[in-house]
């Protein structure tokens, strides 16, 4: 009997003895898209992928972890489990997850596939293959997860639609659409190094971790279950970036301002995920400071970047900014939602007071001058006259689409303008990495299709805000204050036999 | 620049580590890390494990095997794993390692 | 290639085709237990089971069960599931399962062993092999799926020694060893067909329910996991009856007797069971009333028995007390639970407000008059005095164990209390039945090990109650009152953080 | 005596029907008993549904498979029972009948 071969004999087996030369065409025929960039590639077999995933064990255990994901589902669904979550207003997180991070995955599926076909290293094509099937899985395992809350909740109906249109959204739409009308080697970059190395733990580690702590099995368990296969995903992101490095010196700047450009277009875009791990997780985890220090200080910064440090790699653009703003953002962010939150597809509220102690005690240096005081005067409104909304429409960020809510670095007290005029027209800014970026390529950004200047242009339903909402998909009772709505009176209702704790 | 240089950072020391999910097999696997890597610290937040070490960590096959009471493929590392710090530097039939490159 | 087989020719190539008859020893010597109960069957081959399950079927269906439900658990303990049930204090209810019924499915396993070694027919063998395999199986889930509780609660800790020795789980031990010390045929005919058919939805299908309405994955998970074995062994018990009726009119008046028997003691048996759902399940799904008058009368009365008339069966003795006892054994039993409750392995307490009007509204003709102010009384000496227990020991009923704590059919205010004589001695019965099935065999329930008597004859730890505890296996915070207890005390602090509904 | 005749007791119409667990294949086989039985009542406690007909309760493979969209093996049925009603008077390759024995 012939020996079995090992874990890397196989790898090398399918990954380069299957390759072939391609002999009816020319190689750039088959492969027309790795070089505009000015990437320079001269070994395409020095490109190694540590998991060593082959097709058979992919099969396996990509099918185990979706047949754990089924039964967990069924059996959450059988025991009524939504009702055990903490907190209705829990599940404005999950909204938010399925409307803004959902249809990325699908994107990233389609994305993958592309850069499967295209690239001319085979390790990198089985990787990039891979990482295609794992996101169409993703797409359809979050689907499958959050749907047993569709029947019970509002806010979950129409996912696909809500994230093309509504404007909170267009900033992770506009993120992937950025990634993905870039080169492959930027696209790489983009996704798999800046996102899925440098900052998916941001999202996903607290993320998951708070839905194990609130109860919400389905999430904590895709989320586990996809986030095995980031895993795989990280090391492809930090694979492309030290074999571009390493190929050729002249890769480096390239790399370095793609760098840039990611991590502060990711950073910016993972406000929203610092506002929902402080103020949407009835039981918190973790501050958005301490995940920000954690899993991009410590792990990033003083562990990755010292191994980039000699290739000549500098920590990216606009990270000394992200540290003085991690006392900030997510105290901003949610602000905004909250005032806007008439036209969000999801339900906002007030913190109640133990929340805001906690607040006070993660963040000593800014909340109790900065935001508390907001809090505590929007509870007066709302004693006094109900609830009230900013029912204007905000100015957005040509580049990151966040409205102008985020202030200047070092003064938590004015808000940060900035601007730049190309072709005699005059675009703004939140930050000077946003600007940096448009700066850059402003034949791109020009084209932005901001959520509020649609509205101002008559495409978006109507001039009117019912009109607007409608044209969102936005139903009554998925907006607006928690406190009263759909969701909060019939959590209580479902609540009332409880036995008292 | 390295990263210590970053204005308004303050560097503490590196270390290199596995995320693993908290359920039964993931706590053999921790178990093993902890016999073969000494410095290995665990903490944890809900439904997660953290293990790290300061210069590399290591997985063998063997150690697991006996933790797990049963044969256990490195490949099925697939199942328990949620995010890694550091460099996946080996990954054979028996032994998985993560350190960075540099040190 | 050959044509598949169907399932019937699968099934009967496996019970009939592989058999064959011993030569080497007589038939006698190698099944030397089926007739000495004077059963009399003359053809083994019009044994049916209607499940026909083979060998691979079973593999193939048992392991993904099993497969499903440890995905389950991990999922559950991952999320730190045991904070998202309805209250602490319905995990008394587990608690009295696993001390109770648990043993009892490992008693099943190695009691069916026995089945399928020594009953002459095949199929007989084959769905009693199943059984026992089962029963192991169950045992096992039940261990698995509440150790996560143990972490964290007290009472789960030591469920076969408690099994062994305290006072209230003599009642379900004494039922299985009563019944595996009969012969073969009624051994089946106590435990496949009294409790298996006949009584079964009573424990499993509200029990399984309640667990999923109280937010318990684990339980209702290898509950439903376990009661898809209980169909088939439903079966088992439905069959055995039908043949041992139609294999020769003799056996009418045998089985009968078994019959009235084993209604008589599953019945008092489920007086446990009629205690928690009325009392120990925070939120309720159907009361001891309904479930009995569903399950028991009208499925068996109204639907079984009606098929049983052909033979000359008629429905047991006790059936008429039973459904006189609807309106009060689940209060009688509790009561009785919560006044010796310093000497069990679980907590008690006085139902709330809301509970009390649930049993006023479920129970009109007997809760207000009679057991509503026991309750307000109880209150008003925990609120003057602090909780009381009734220090002394209780009278024993010699057949099914339980103290005398029921009531004349007819008088809900006055205790029932019946007695008979053998060899000079005078023995104590709770009932009508209870009598009846020991004058039917005084030799054997004399021999009784009964908790009571065995205290008092020094066999049990010591004369004091605190050596008495320490025998049993009873830590702190197992036994007494929930309010103030360990337990509720863990409960309130681990969710105190938790936000208001 | 007849069942009718216990004292205490009043009679209701027979019934025979399957309790099923409360998860997606389930609710597939559900649909399909109810359009091959049209009287079939379904109702509903948490974690169950029970399914009852007044004579006989027929699960035809055919109809499973239409109504799951995939192949559907009558043995199959045992991952979604819970408990029945009745005499289950045939199991085969294609239908599972459930009746009592005198109607």
């Amino acid at each position: 009997m012939a020996r079995k071969l090992g874990l890397r004999e196989t790898y090398a087996a399918m990954t380069r003895g299957v390759n072939w030369t391609p002999s009816y065409v020319k190689e750039e025929e088959a492969f027309p898209y790795h070089q505009f960039e000015g990437i320079k590639i001269h070994d395409w077999d020095k490109w190694e992928d540590p998991f060593r995933m082959t097709v058979d064990n992919y099969w396996k255990y990509q099918s185990e972890k979706d047949r754990r994901l089924y039964a967990v589902l069924d059996s959450f669904s059988q025991n009524q489990g939504h009702l055990n979550i903490s907190d209705g207003r829990y599940l404005n997180a999950i909204k938010l997850f399925l409307q803004g991070v959902t249809p990325l995955e699908y994107m990233a599926h389609r994305h993958f596939m592309f850069i499967a076909r295209y690239m001319p290293g085979p390790g990198t094509r089985m990787a990039a293959l891979c990482q295609s099937i794992d996101e169409l899985r993703h797409t359809q395992i979050e689907i499958h997860s959050m749907s047993p809350y569709n029947k019970y909740y509002s806010g979950f109906h129409s996912m696909r639609k809500m994230h093309d249109r509504v404007w909170y959204l267009s900033v992770p739409k506009s993120y992937f659409d950025d990634a993905v009308t870039a080169g492959p080697f930027e696209f790489l970059t983009a996704i798999s190094f800046s996102f899925e190395y440098l900052l998916t733990n941001l999202l996903f580690v607290p993320f998951m971790s708070g839905a194990a702590y609130n109860g919400d099995l389905p999430t904590t368990t895709f989320g586990f279950s996809a986030q095995s296969d980031e895993s795989r995903h990280m090391t492809l992101g930090l694979q492309v970036i030290k074999f571009l490095l390493e190929q050729d010196e002249a890769n480096v700047p390239i790399v370095q301002r793609w760098l840039d450009k990611w991590f502060w277009r990711g950073y910016r875009l993972n406000s929203l995920v610092a506002a929902m791990m402080d103020y949407m997780l009835p039981k918190k985890v973790m501050s958005w400071k301490e995940a920000f220090e954690l899993y991009f200080e410590q792990q990033m910064l003083d562990g990755l970047f010292p191994d980039l440090a000699r290739y000549g790699i500098k920590p990216p653009m606009g990270v000394e900014q992200a540290i003085k703003e991690k006392e900030k953002i997510s105290h901003e962010t949610y602000w905004a939602l909250y005032n806007f939150g008439f036209a969000a597809a999801f339900n906002t509220w007030i913190p109640t007071n133990s929340e805001l102690d906690w607040m006070t005690e993660k963040y000593p240096a800014t909340f109790d001058r900065y935001y508390r005081p907001r809090y505590e005067k929007a509870q007066k409104i709302v004693d006094e006259n109900g609830r009230f909304f900013m029912l204007g429409l905000p100015q957005l960020c040509q580049v990151c689409q966040i409205p102008m809510i985020f202030t200047e670095p070092d003064d938590p007290g004015k808000i940060c303008f900035r601007s730049s005029t190309y072709k005699a027209e005059k675009y703004h800014f939140c930050s000077d990495g946003c600007k940096q970026i448009f700066d850059w390529e402003p034949e791109k950004y020009v084209q932005s299709w901001l959520p509020v200047h649609e509205i101002y242009k008559g495409n978006c339903g109507g001039p009117s805000v019912p009109e607007v909402l409608d044209w969102y998909g936005i139903q009554p009772g998925d907006n607006g204050e928690y406190q009263g709505s759909v969701d909060q009176l019939n959590w209580a209702s479902w609540h009332k036999d409880f036995a008292p704790v | 620049m390295s990263a210590s240089t970053v204005e308004g950072h303050i560097a503490k020391e590196r270390f290199i580590g596995v995320d693993l999910q908290d359920h039964e097999e993931a706590r053999g696997i921790v178990k093993a890390i902890v016999r073969d890597n000494p410095e290995a610290k665990v903490s944890q937040i809900p439904g997660v494990i953290k293990v790290t070490c300061h210069h590399q960590l290591q997985i063998n096959r063997a150690t697991v095997e006996q933790e797990l009471r049963h044969e256990w493929d490195t490949q099925e590392f697939n199942m328990s794993i949620i995010s890694y710090i550091g460099d996946i530097q080996e990954w054979d039939d028996d032994h998985i390692l993560v350190k960075w490159s540099t040190d």
